[in-house]
């Protein structure tokens, strides 16, 4: 039942990717990057028991933080002045060449 | 009452893998952004959650049990908050949802190409 | 023959990939992202060769008698470590080349090199 | 993909991938830090660096011939390299045999850790990691050197109050979500740093996660709400005080006798020397690496809200 | 306390970096720093003199025995190279306060002191060590640390120059990395030591040819032999002054001690010219390097340009040197190393000085300059002649060797080449004499005092060195043989 549950996650991370990779619009991708996050932690937790040493599941834990920092990252740059119509334009580093 | 726990701990699993894989397949096949994370959004939560519960029934040991209830509420918590903030910033950038009266293939709107 | 090399053949395409990013490809940001893909291949190499059939990580535990090699983890620790060094300094230069050029393509800056020359 | 954005979140995918292949290998505690690093860290800087520098490549490039030479000479003699290497997990290769099963078989009796990878990397080899720490310093002074801007003029200080209402305004759910997290993430990474003798984990990762929770809070309640709370010399000192904790430990050992870094004549006790030998050093790791990651980040966003 | 030496010669720079930091007054940083790079060079001196009358010494980090623990093995070429390291960087280091003054912000003064110090460490730390895998690990430091100084140039040009050193730099390393990855796979060991007793056996794979190749690639992208050459240039010249007196000085030097240790030491002098076609390629290299390199720095306009090619091509001398494959060969290098330290560290030295007093390192510009400064003329004249290789100065005594070597082994085309370059190097020389005495000051520049005392001695110091290592070769002739000597298994 493990095996399967890992073989589930993985095909799903699969579509993860695919769907990081058409895109089209940036949120697309940073949804994917989310679910991927998601579907490793899964994954870890699940390999962690199928190897049968589940007392690392640490790692788990620090794939869930470090995937929510990174979305939070990912949004607060992609909100930002640089990018959107934002009136507190920034501005003058931007040089789109 | 092992067999029990067993089988419990199975149907979770299984449960958890076939929500995961039609959020997968909701990612792929939904037209437009707002759809895919919808799939994802709803999917993702119980899908993991039941997979965790299905590995706490594995395990006897209460230091593994403890961890997997954290990873658990981190991801009951997270993962909406998650999706609301991209579904916000999405919006705040004129990223227009599918709606009937747009007919055409959704999600390539967007002011930012 | 083929089996057993499988995997340190995965790699060496995945460091070509990056190599290739690295050398052809004009963009300074572009070419970091090439030299992290280059040197995780170099990291999955090391701990590719760290693996044993049947063992588990290295970390003691009772009734477990085989481990993997945990020295190249240790040295691989230290490399991933070195590479964030490296990515940071080359971030913060293409930052910095952005503001003094205006651009971060190479042909771009090679240009105005010559311009001034 | 010209869009640079996109291609980082890729990136991202990439690091939590070869962080997945880790553990499948084994390496927990490289799949430990190459998720903080390569997932975490490394995309969140390359953000900052692609927001400041522009989004989108300029795709009008010719692909230099020479170069797919140059990759496939590399490539083919890697491939050719690899053709004497010992199969892929066979235990009888040289380096089962030779240096490594000391480690395996005796660390536990010379140091006392459960951790393989921690003892080695602590103690027998603790002087790479002193460079280790280092390079980690020497590229935060880099990026100091490079980045840091002068003191800032009134005109920015209303456009940082700007943005400051800007993330109130805006992320109720996730300040709230932050609030609750950050003590959380605090605790685990102190978690981190002494669990590291017993399970994956240590002072570096430690540190990047502690970076994480300070890097979260300056993006969520903006840069300038964050440095009315860190302050920033004390993060330049407190990189140096972690190496130079690393240095004296090895100072003390010295005077006390041994060679440099030889923790068994910390105390009288070797085994207890070696306990608080690993200890102090990697409280000393920690200490410098969460410093210089909040330095390097604090250094690229602050150009990017006070240019 | 003389057993810690080893330790000492690293850690002592290696913490004071740290230290430094806190330290907010530039002269108190440049004190500082000064008195730390003095005291390693007393240590290395000491461990010199250790060496050179009891044989090699061997430290154990942490006090693990060698193979499992890193061990510090001091022979003599470590520490004769550690001395070079350690003098060059003290003496030119005497000039920084007066140099980065006008070069660098007030407020990057303490960071510059810290890079300058950890840069220092690495590059000791490299040489010193015994250990594969902390090569690399102190190669980064040095590194990370080269770019951050190059890039505290003034011109915006440094920062490109620093950003493509960091890409050749960090690909140079992987591959040094790779091949180390390489070696440990077929020996099961770190240990330079123990690498070389086990190398032997596994000699004839192609995993070790690879790692091989791998290793002298990516040390000849950090020693930039001459098709690998295209970061130094334009490094050289947009950085600091100072900091290009010092890389010039030490850090290819460095990287060619690397090459030696790796080619003679670890893989073996039978397996690295006889299995491999390595004297042929270097040789060839070499010679090319010399040639084009050369010719490239008559065309420059720029004088740190100029200088910068020519340690292009100096570097190749020194390969030549090294691929003769013979004691003689080798001694020769090793001089060279010397005294190419010498001679580039006192020609930049001298160009930051007149950097600071008119501004600029255009050819043009030194026009005149000769009756201005006659100070600062004299010694970059004197280093010229140095590069030259005329009598009395120690060029002439390194190339002295390395025509003998090549006449030994009856190679005499390229020792008429390597007189050939030679002559090259007196016309890029020239010019700038020609320029700097012959020619009228330029109208519209005003008039140009002497260069601060700050500047004049340590020049002087080097050329005086300059001039002396080459009427009295006894000590550097003594120490390179016996160094060559023990890498070929020589008793001396």
């Amino acid at each position: 039942m493990l095996i399967a549950a890992t073989l589930a996650i993985l095909v799903v991370m699969m579509m993860a990717i695919i769907r990081g990779f058409i895109g089209p619009t940036l949120y697309d991708r940073i949804l994917a990057v989310n679910m991927f996050g998601t579907k490793t932690v899964l994954l870890i937790s699940l390999l962690g028991f199928v190897m049968g040493r589940p007392e690392f599941l640490d790692i788990a834990i620090v794939y869930a933080l470090i995937n929510f920092i990174s979305i939070i990252g990912v949004l607060h740059f992609s909100d930002s002045a640089a990018f959107g119509n934002d009136p507190h334009d920034t501005g003058s580093t931007k040089k789109e060449s | 009452m092992d067999i029990v726990v067993n089988m419990s701990s199975g149907l979770c699993l299984l449960l958890g893998s076939f929500l995961c894989l039609s959020g997968g397949i909701g990612i792929i096949r939904f037209p437009d952004f707002y759809t895919r994370m919808h799939a994802v959004g709803v999917t993702d939560t119980l899908g993991a959650g039941m997979i965790l519960i299905g590995l706490m029934l594995q395990n006897p040991d209460s230091l593994v049990i403890i961890k997997l209830l954290m990873i658990l509420v981190m991801t009951i918590f997270i993962s909406p908050v998650a999706s609301h903030a991209l579904a916000k910033a999405a919006f705040r950038n004129d990223l227009v949802p599918l709606s009937d009266r747009n007919e055409h293939k959704g999600g390539t709107e967007s002011s930012n190409p | 023959m083929i089996l057993g090399l499988y995997n340190y053949w995965v790699v060496v395409v995945l460091m070509m990939i990056g190599l290739y990013i690295v050398i052809a490809h004009g963009n300074l940001i572009k070419k970091i992202v090439g030299l992290t893909i280059f040197q995780t291949a170099v990291f999955i190499f090391y701990i590719s060769m760290a693996k044993v059939d049947g063992a588990t990580a290295p970390v003691l535990a009772e009734g477990i008698s085989q481990y993997s090699n945990p020295l190249p983890h240790v040295l691989i620790l230290t490399a991933i470590v070195v590479g964030i060094a490296t990515v940071a300094l080359g971030l913060a230069l293409a930052v910095r080349i952005n503001e003094a050029y205006g651009s971060i393509e190479e042909e771009s800056i090679q240009n105005q090199d010559n311009q001034e020359c | 993909m010209r869009d640079l954005f996109a291609v980082v979140m890729m990136l991202g995918i990439f690091g939590l991938l070869s962080a997945s292949f880790f553990v499948v290998m084994d390496a927990v505690d490289v799949a430990f830090t190459e998720a903080s690093v390569g997932a975490g860290i490394s995309t969140l800087l390359m953000l900052t660096a692609v927001t400041l520098t522009g989004r989108l490549e300029d795709g009008e490039r010719h692909r230099p011939m020479w170069a797919l030479v140059v990759v496939f000479i590399t490539g083919g003699l890697l491939i050719y390299g690899t053709l004497d290497m010992p199969y892929f997990g066979s235990a009888d290769a040289p380096i089962h045999q030779h240096v490594a099963p000391r480690y395996i078989h005796d660390s536990m009796q010379e140091t006392g850790l459960p951790n393989i990878v921690t003892s080695v990397l602590a103690s027998y080899r603790g002087f790479d990691t002193f460079g280790e720490v280092v390079v980690i310093f020497t590229a935060g002074m880099g990026v100091l050197a490079l980045l840091t801007m002068g003191s800032r003029t009134g005109i920015h200080r209303v456009m940082a109050d700007s943005i400051f209402y800007l993330m109130h305004e805006q992320h109720l759910i996730l300040r709230i979500l932050t609030k609750i997290l950050i003590p959380f993430i605090l605790l685990f990474a102190l978690y981190v740093q002494f669990h590291g003798d017993f399970g994956p984990g240590g002072g570096f990762q430690a540190g990047v996660i502690f970076a994480a929770a300070i890097i979260l809070y300056a993006m969520v309640f903006g840069l300038s709400t964050a440095r009315r709370v860190i302050n920033r010399t004390f993060f330049k000192l407190l990189s140096a005080i972690g190496v130079l904790l690393y240095g004296g430990v090895g100072v003390v050992s010295l005077l006390n006798g041994g060679n440099f870094l030889d923790y068994n004549v910390l105390a009288d006790d070797p085994v207890a020397g070696q306990h608080l030998g690993i200890l102090l050093i990697e409280f000393g790791v920690g200490c410098t690496v969460a410093s210089v990651m909040v330095i390097i980040f604090f250094n690229f966003s602050g150009r990017r809200e006070f240019p | 306390m003389l057993i810690q030496l080893p330790a000492l010669a690293v850690i002592l720079p290696l913490l004071s970096a740290p230290l430094c930091l806190f330290l907010r007054r530039s002269l108190l940083a440049w004190l500082f720093t000064v008195i730390a790079s003095g005291l390693t060079m007393l240590v290395s001196i000491t461990l010199l003199q250790q060496v050179m009358a009891s044989g090699t010494i061997v430290y154990e980090m942490g006090g693990w025995s060698a193979p499992w623990g890193i061990e510090y093995r001091i022979d003599k070429l470590n520490a004769y190279v550690l001395l070079i390291v350690s003098s060059i960087s003290t003496v030119v280091l005497l000039a920084a306060h007066t140099s980065i003054e006008k070069e660098i912000p007030q407020d990057r003064h303490t960071l510059f002191y810290v890079l300058y110090l950890l840069s220092l460490a690495g590059l000791i730390g490299v040489v010193i060590t015994g250990d594969a895998f902390n090569v690399f690990v102190f190669l980064e430091i040095s590194s990370l640390a080269a770019y951050s100084l190059i890039a505290l140039g003034e011109d915006r040009r440094a920062l490109w120059a620093a950003y493509q050193y960091l890409i050749m730099g960090t690909i140079g390393a992987t591959f040094i990395l790779i091949g180390i990855g390489l070696m440990y796979q077929m020996t099961g060991t770190l240990n330079m030591d123990d690498l070389s007793r086990r190398l032997p056996e596994v000699a004839q794979t192609r995993t070790v040819f690879a790692a091989y190749a791998f290793i002298i690639v990516g040390v000849c992208l950090k020693v930039a032999l001459f098709p690998l050459h295209r970061w130094l240039p334009n490094a050289y010249a947009y950085a600091p002054s100072v900091v290009t007196a010092v890389l010039a000085a030490t850090s290819t030097k460095v990287a060619v001690y690397l090459l030696i240790r790796f080619t003679f030491s670890i893989f073996g002098i039978s397996f690295s010219f006889t299995t491999v076609p390595l004297q042929t390629i270097f040789v060839i290299l070499g010679l090319l390097g010399i040639f084009a390199a050369s010719t490239t720095a008559i065309f420059q306009k720029n004088v740190k340009h100029l200088f910068a090619y020519s340690s292009v091509a100096q570097i190749g001398y020194m390969i030549v040197g090294f691929s003769i494959g013979t004691t003689t060969g080798l001694m020769a290098t090793l001089l060279h190393l010397f005294n190419h330290a010498l001679m580039k560290s006192a020609l930049f030295l001298a160009l930051g000085a007149v950097m600071y007093r008119i501004g600029s390192a255009q050819l043009s510009q030194f026009q005149g300059l000769g009756r201005q400064m006659p100070f600062t003329m004299a010694a970059i004249v004197a280093g010229g002649l140095s590069l030259i290789g005329v009598p009395l100065t120690v060029g002439f005594v390194s190339k002295w060797y390395l025509v003998l070597a090549a006449l030994e082994n009856g190679w005499w085309p390229v020792a008429v080449l390597v007189l050939l370059g030679s002559l090259l190097a007196l016309v890029y020389v020239w010019r700038i004499v020609e320029a700097a005495y012959f020619n009228e000051p330029p109208a519209g520049r005003g008039a140009v005092e002497e260069a601060p005392l700050g500047f004049l001695i340590p020049v002087w110091v080097l050329v005086t060195a300059n001039i002396y290592f080459g009427m009295d070769t006894r000590l550097s002739v003594q120490v390179a043989q016996a160094a060559a000597q023990s890498l070929f298994g020589v008793s001396p």
